[in-house]
């Protein structure tokens, strides 16, 4: 990595980071999966996660929310390190939101239930205030009439609004997504990110996997790159786009741009 | 102990057999009758001065040991026979012999067979889990008879083979193959014969170890042997009570002293064993004597003084 | 002090040490009621004088047991009655396995066939023996179809063969002197077989031309063995069965216990054995079928070749777990006075030396062994087929 | 210039293509080998069903109070009625069977409410789950509210074999939830803990844990301490089925995608609320129809208990048939048993069978 | 049907066919699904089958190696009766080989396997000379390096080539493909057509059923379209796109091209 996307990798002293790695290492037994990761996001910042396929994406942005488990170097969300404490990771998902790439809402839970789930048991919230909250989401993702419904009726493009849904019902400080679009058609696709663009205006801190790169290229405020592992170069999206610092990264644009 | 548990449960848990008439045997409505239930009965009188405080429970052959060692009953009274190895090595302990029998065998009439050493080649059947099983062993081995052995696992299934003709004996002990032979369609066709193959006193089994609780199930029996050779019945026992000059029967009756005191029972536990069970001719009458369908001869459980070999020792 | 408590809460809080402790705690609960129930037992057993330990096996039995494939007289010993239980048990689960499999397939066939009466009466047979308990379809065969049964004197005769209540009986062959001969030509021909089957798929393999080879060494075996009696003037008396006073003696007998829980256990077995062949035929696509045929493969090539290997990898796993529940259901023959392991070890043993524990455990370790080795022999197969697919 | 095209007329098939008769010769006499198959099952009914017809219909006889009076050579369906009650109640007391009837409306009832939408539902699993045993357990043995004590050694028949069956599916359900679990747990004493006891069970055939449960629990427990024989089977039969249980249960939550637990996990659900909230739910309803073929299984397997010297249907079927009254009725015995098992065990395989294909289209998207 | 398309259904006299459907019908029970067919086909002739879904262009395929059965009229194949005799269908399957839609390889057995099957037991030919055989074939579709592995570890394309090149080796003279590129994605189709279009120009006679109307442009001497069970018009590849007579064909037409 040169020293030039290093920088904006790191943050400027006495910027607030509301996400730090710092040299994280992560092994599937024996294979090396992240490697010496160092990264800061700042509070409000969108960030853009694209590399090839098995490059570590979904590993590194899994790690925030500790569904996977580093073994070298640390992890801060919101100043709380991540570690083995029970205490920590609640406090840590409490505050950050995901979507996955398949949508992974409860298929026997109704619409309302599903994103009245967590604040009622996790956050211990009245049950009427929880729902009015939901409605309230719902409603923001446009599909409010459909809170009554099972997520096997609903589309695919609904059914990941409502994702995302459930992910702001927790009012996260952060939302992580893994590829929200990649399991739909093209038609919803659409749909799906007309909801994180209008996430993004609003300042919420995002980090999303995806290979929209005309997404990237609205909203993000730096586009990180990975391969095999390493962040390999990390930059605002015009710089990015327009001037790649390394060959990696100018053919993998070559290959996602031209298909 | 075991007094203080069957006192704290109020009852006594009894393992009977799953139906010998005249031994024991429920009716429709679940009454148990019979010798063997009598002997429960007994030691029932005697703890609680009530002979109904006995709970039963239906054990076949081979689960009566297991049963007993196990707690789950706290006496055995399932025409058991006393033999040494049961004794001795099975956690055990016989308390008096309530009926002395012999092994003997049953055929169908219509065979010809009048006598055991005819059997020559037969199929026997008969329960699993008893002497029964070895004493038949035994005396084919010794005269040097083939036969071929069905063992079934309850009374009631090994006379239904017999019945049906998978075998052409059933064995087992001569008063069980009289009671048996009453269960069966048409009791004149089967024959039981001469022979009696082997020593089988009968009496209640207590587990190893609890003297106390032996004591009391053995001399609930004795009690009833020495009442009958007193003369004491349940229909006279209240008068004699309260008339006798003798002193060994007011001794026995509670009138004079506590013999009730060493077995940890009260002074009038002989007295209630006689008057709601009777003496052990009544016991003997009542449950297999001529009079009822099983239809036995006293014989050699008549007393001593009548000829017979039934002898308890004296309570002083 | 805040540090301390911080300490002290994170300690607890950490997901590690929880699994530590909880699984701790629960190591020692087991232990703990292990220990408990031990310590119960030997008191109980001390106070009571049960004996323990098992030079039981050691000592005479005393008692006699119906069938016995190894020499057993009640002058044994306990552990040779264990043994000949051992070896009945045996001996009914592999034959129940065999025989299950053979009416399971033809069952599972049938209910495919396209012949719709074939279809409802291999329905009727598998939905009516699946839901009725083994136990009581042993008393079935045992009680009431014996009592059906003529009485010996009025035997059914077949020949040298009689049925009746005691079994069926069959001429017992006693070979003499020269069967030695006769034996040697028979393993021959089963070598020369081998060979010719060998030889078969060489020449196929080679020329492409086909040779009858399963035929051609059935035959030989048969041709070979009877021209080696032929040769040796028939070396062999039969033991015939004859009536005698009582029974029909002499011969071979399959006693009515062995038959009745023979029986039990492979139509019961085999019904669900059925349903699985079954699953395993449907699950192969039909588009399967279709290409092989228009391949020119005819339709027994096509279900031999193509059909079958595939429904085999469906069919094992749950065909494994048939047979272990046919060789534990063999223990229900206790009830119906075959001599296996529940009803000498468990029945006869326990009863006359009283040692629960030692029998009982006896037993248990017996069928868990016969368990495991099944499983351990179907996975190893099981994996054998599924490596040919991948 | 386009001609027009008109689709011709649809015919009617050759009248030897369809109907009874096509049918027919597709059926039974399309090939030599399918029609030696058809006179075989033709032979096969022959053989079977006029004899049968004959015996359990033409020549029974269904009134009489012994053998004796069947007379007509057929089967005699007198002795059943003789001993019916016996069959279902066991030795209960005649004058008590209202209780055993009362009971087992109120479960009728009680599981009939699920149908009506105005309950609520947890409500009434509370209710049939916490408040029903206890209900049933007091009308069944009595001793309180002025009920007469029924002995559990009197308690038999269809009765006993239903209470059996029951019993043990519903208490092994929580173990076997219990269980599953563990042995999905990546904690390796809890998972050999699991893995052990699971696979002890299942090796072992029921007919030796009876045994163990009815005979050695006391051998095992201090002097003094015993508990009921009819608990200690249920014990036993409970354990058995729960290891059963575990094993249908793990099927389901292996079914369950990994998606749905890593979404519970961000959502920050701690362990046991992902799995009551969100991962049970839909394992056990995926695996109704296992659970439903494991309470056949157990039901058909009650009948070992005769075994151990209790008297369920089958057992008071034995019994009677050692009747002298009544001997030679095994075969009328026998039927009976069977045929009560089968509606039993057959009704409850095609209610599964019907769940599993409602299943089937209940989770796809239309 | 026009006399015009009639004609170029039936043979001119003389002319030798391979494959001759006279009056043809078939039903599903009640459903009328082959309704008078009259069709012939000249040796070496490639004809395209098209027509909508349903239209009975399978069922018709099926019915020229008897994988279903038709109850009133004749088929004849290389002269041999179409019937119950078993001889007759066993002679005509050899002759006709078929690609089914879902490729159909036999999973448990390598690609060699799959290839030498029906040679080794229907032709009885000596396994040697089998298995060069089918090298040759697996050559030329271009995958003779894949001939030890199982079908399911070969991309969709790879086996539907294999497939072909099962049915090249039992030499038959006539090819049946049932729709073959329909289950492939994009890529895919273009290599096994480029070795339909190879086959084409060997000589095979080749009845194939597709909707890819480039293929039928380039190889077919004759494209058959088909609507509820009867052949609606029957022309070259030229006349029948550029110059359909019925309404059907052209409606039909604008729908798929437009596509
Ligand atoms: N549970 C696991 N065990 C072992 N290896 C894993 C596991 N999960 C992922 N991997 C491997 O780790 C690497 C990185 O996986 P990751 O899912 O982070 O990649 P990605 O960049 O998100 O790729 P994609 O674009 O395909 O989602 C891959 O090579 C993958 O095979
Ligand atoms: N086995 C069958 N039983 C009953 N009807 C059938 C069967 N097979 C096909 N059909 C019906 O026959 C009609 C013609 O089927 P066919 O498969 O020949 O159509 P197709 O033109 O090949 O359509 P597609 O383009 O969808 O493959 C359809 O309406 C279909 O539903
Ligand atoms: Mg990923
Ligand atoms: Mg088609």
């Amino acid at each position: 990595m040169t020293d030039n996307n290093m920088a904006l990798a790191q943050l400027e002293p006495g910027e607030e980071a509301i996400i730090e790695f710092s040299d994280v290492n992560k092994w599937y037994g024996d294979f090396h999966v992240l490697k010496n990761i160092n990264f800061s996001i700042r509070k409000g910042e969108r960030i853009v996660v694209c590399g090839p396929s098995g490059s570590g994406k979904s590993t590194m942005t899994r790690c925030i929310n500790r569904l996977e488990e580093h073994q070298k170097g640390s992890i801060l969300v919101d100043g709380i390190e991540m570690n083995d404490n029970l205490k920590n990771i609640e406090a840590i998902r409490k505050d950050v939101g995901m979507v996955f790439q398949h949508f992974n809402l409860f298929p026997h839970l109704t619409i309302l239930e599903n994103l009245t789930l967590a604040p009622i048991w996790v956050r211990k919230m009245p049950k009427k205030e929880a729902e009015e909250m939901a409605m309230h989401y719902l409603e923001r993702v446009k599909i409010a009439n459909q809170a009554g419904k099972y997520p096997g009726q609903l589309s695919g493009g609904q059914q990941q609004r409502v994702a995302i849904a459930r992910g702001l019902c927790m009012k996260p400080r952060i939302m992580l997504f893994d590829e929200p679009t990649s399991a739909l058609d093209p038609e919803m696709i659409k749909e799906v990110l007309d909801v994180m663009v209008q996430l993004a205006d609003e300042g919420m801190t995002m980090v999303c996997v995806t290979h929209e790169m005309g997404f990237a290229k609205t909203v993000a405020d730096r586009v990180v790159f990975m391969d095999a592992g390493e962040i390999v170069e990390a930059n605002t999206p015009h710089e990015f786009f327009e001037n790649p610092q390394h060959d990696r990264t100018q053919l993998f644009l070559s290959q996602i741009l031209n298909h | 102990a075991t007094l203080d548990d069957v006192k704290s449960k109020g009852f006594i848990q009894c393992g009977v057999s799953q139906g010998v008439p005249g031994f024991s045997n429920a009716d429709e409505a679940g009454n148990w009758s019979g010798i063997d239930v009598d002997a429960c009965r007994a030691a029932a009188a005697a703890v609680f001065g009530d002979a109904q405080a006995v709970k039963f429970t239906p054990l076949s052959a081979k689960e009566r040991f297991t049963a007993l060692q196990s707690g789950e009953i706290d006496m055995l009274s399932r025409n058991t026979t006393w033999t040494y190895t049961r004794d001795t090595a099975l956690g055990l302990d016989f308390t008096a012999v309530n009926f002395y029998d012999g092994q003997g065998f049953m055929v169908r009439n219509d065979l010809g067979v009048t006598s055991a050493m005819e059997l020559d080649g037969a199929t026997v059947c008969t329960e699993q889990g008893t002497t029964t099983e070895l004493n038949m062993a035994d005396f084919f081995r010794k005269h040097g008879l083939s036969y071929v052995p069905v063992i079934v696992q309850k009374a009631d299934e090994a006379l239904a083979a017999y019945a049906s003709g998978r075998c052409d004996v059933f064995t087992t002990d001569k008063s069980g193959l009289a009671a048996h032979r009453s269960k069966l369609a048409d009791p004149s066709a089967h024959v039981i014969l001469p022979e009696t193959i082997s020593k089988e006193p009968l009496g209640p089994v207590v587990r190893h170890g609890d003297n106390q609780w032996k004591d009391i199930v053995t001399w609930a029996m004795f009690v009833q042997v020495n009442a009958e050779e007193m003369g004491i019945s349940s229909k006279n026992v209240a008068k004699i009570k309260a008339e006798s000059k003798d002193p060994a029967i007011r001794r026995l009756l509670g009138a004079e002293g506590n013999m009730g005191e060493s077995l940890g029972l009260g002074a009038d536990w002989a007295y209630d064993i006689i008057a709601e069970v009777g003496n052990y001719g009544e016991v003997f009458e009542n449950n297999v004597g001529p009079n009822t369908p099983v239809g036995l001869p006293r014989g050699i459980n008549n007393l001593w003084t009548e000829g017979g070999v039934m002898y308890a020792p004296p309570v002083r | 002090m805040s540090e301390n408590t911080n300490t002290n809460t994170s300690f607890l809080n950490d997901a590690g040490n929880r699994a530590l402790i909880f699984q701790a705690v629960l190591l020692a609960v087991v232990v703990f009621v292990g220990y408990y129930l031990f310590s119960n037992l030997q008191a109980n057993l001390e106070t009571r004088g049960i004996s323990t330990g098992f030079s039981f096996l050691n000592e005479p039995a005393g008692f006699p047991v119906l069938i016995h494939l190894i020499e057993y007289t009640e002058a044994d010993t306990y552990g040779r009655a264990f043994a000949v239980a051992l070896i009945n048990t045996f001996v009914i689960s592999l034959l129940g396995i065999i025989l299950a499999t053979v009416i399971g397939v033809i069952m599972g066939l049938a209910r495919l066939s396209n012949n719709w009466l074939v279809a409802r009466l291999a329905t009727v047979y598998i939905e009516t023996l699946r839901n009725i308990p083994l136990l009581l379809q042993m008393f079935f065969w045992y009680f009431a179809v014996l009592a059906a049964m003529p009485h010996p004197r009025n035997s059914i005769v077949f020949g040298d063969f009689f049925i009746n209540k005691r079994g069926i009986y069959s001429p017992n062959p006693q070979f003499q002197d020269g069967s030695g001969f006769v034996l040697a030509a028979f393993l021959l021909s089963i070598v020369g077989a081998f060979f010719i089957v060998r030889w078969a798929k060489a020449r196929q393999k080679a020329t492409g031309n086909w040779f009858p080879a399963y035929w051609a060494s059935f035959g030989t075996i048969i041709g070979v063995t009877l021209l080696a009696f032929v040769v040796t003037g028939f070396p062999v008396e039969f033991d015939l069965p004859s009536k005698s006073r009582f029974n029909v003696t002499g011969g071979m007998v399959l006693v009515p216990e062995f038959v009745a829980v023979l029986i039990a256990l492979s139509t019961y077995t085999g019904s669900f054995i059925a349903e699985i062949v079954r699953a395993g035929i449907l699950s192969v696509n039909w588009g399967q079928t279709e290409a092989s045929r228009s391949l020119g493969l005819p339709d027994g090539k096509t279900q031999r070749l193509i059909v079958l290997p595939q429904a085999l990898r469906v069919i094992i796993p749950p065909l494994t777990s048939q047979y272990l529940n046919l060789a534990k259901n063999s223990s229900l023959g206790a009830a119906i006075a075959y001599p296996e392991l529940v009803a000498v070890v468990m029945g006869t043993t326990l009863n006359q030396t009283g040692q629960a524990i030692e029998t009982i455990g006896l037993c248990m370790l017996v069928y868990g062994s016969l368990s495991l080795s099944i499983s351990l022999f179907m996975n190893w197969y099981n994996k054998r087929m599924s490596l040919v697919e991948r | 210039m386009a001609i027009e095209f008109k689709p011709s007329p649809s015919l009617p098939p050759p009248s030897d293509s369809v109907g009874p008769v096509a049918w027919v010769r597709a059926n039974f006499f399309s090939s030599p080998l399918n029609i030696a198959l058809t006179l075989f099952s033709v032979y096969v009914l022959y053989l079977m069903i006029p004899p049968v017809l004959q015996w359990g219909f033409l020549d029974a006889t269904w009134e009489g109070s012994s053998k004796a009076a069947c007379t007509a050579g057929g089967a005699c369906w007198a002795f059943i009625g003789a001993y019916f009650e016996q069959f279902m109640y066991g030795l209960y007391p005649e004058t008590e069977y209202w209780r055993i009837n009362l009971a087992l409306i109120l479960l009728i009832v009680l599981v009939g409410m699920f149908a009506i939408k105005a309950v609520n539902k947890l409500f009434l699993s509370i209710a049939i789950i916490v408040v029903y045993p206890i209900v049933a357990f007091i009308l069944f043995s009595g001793g309180m509210f002025g009920l007469e004590t029924v002995e559990t050694s009197n308690w038999g028949g269809l009765f006993l074999t239903t209470l059996l069956g029951v019993v043990g599916i519903v208490a092994s359900f929580p173990l076997g939830v219990l269980l599953a679990l563990g042995r999905r747990s990546n904690m390796p004493i809890v998972k050999s803990v699991c893995v052990v006891f699971i696979e002890t069970i299942r090796a072992v055939p029921l007919i030796t844990i009876l045994f163990m449960a009815s005979v050695m629990i006391p051998l095992f427990l201090p002097e003094g301490l015993n508990f009921n024989k009819l608990l200690r089977v249920l014990i036993g039969i409970t354990l058995f089925s729960a290891a059963y249980m575990a094993e249908v249960i793990r099927g389901g939550l292996q079914a369950i995608p990994k998606g749905q637990y890593e979404a519970a996990d961000a959502m920050g659900l701690t362990y046991w609320q992902s799995m009551c909230l969100v991962i049970l739910p839909q394992a056990l309803k995926l695996v109704i129809p296992g659970i439903v073929n494991t309470f056949i299984g157990l039901f058909k397997d009650t009948t070992l208990v005769y075994i151990v010297g209790m008297f369920d249907l089958l057992g008071r079927i034995q019994a009677a048939n050692h009747d002298a009254n009544w001997l030679g009725t095994t075969i009328e015995g026998y039927a009976f048993a069977g045929f009560v098992y089968w509606i039993i065990c057959f009704g409850m395989s095609r209610y599964s069978m019907a769940v599993e294909r409602k299943l089937d289209t209940g989770h796809k998207r239309k």
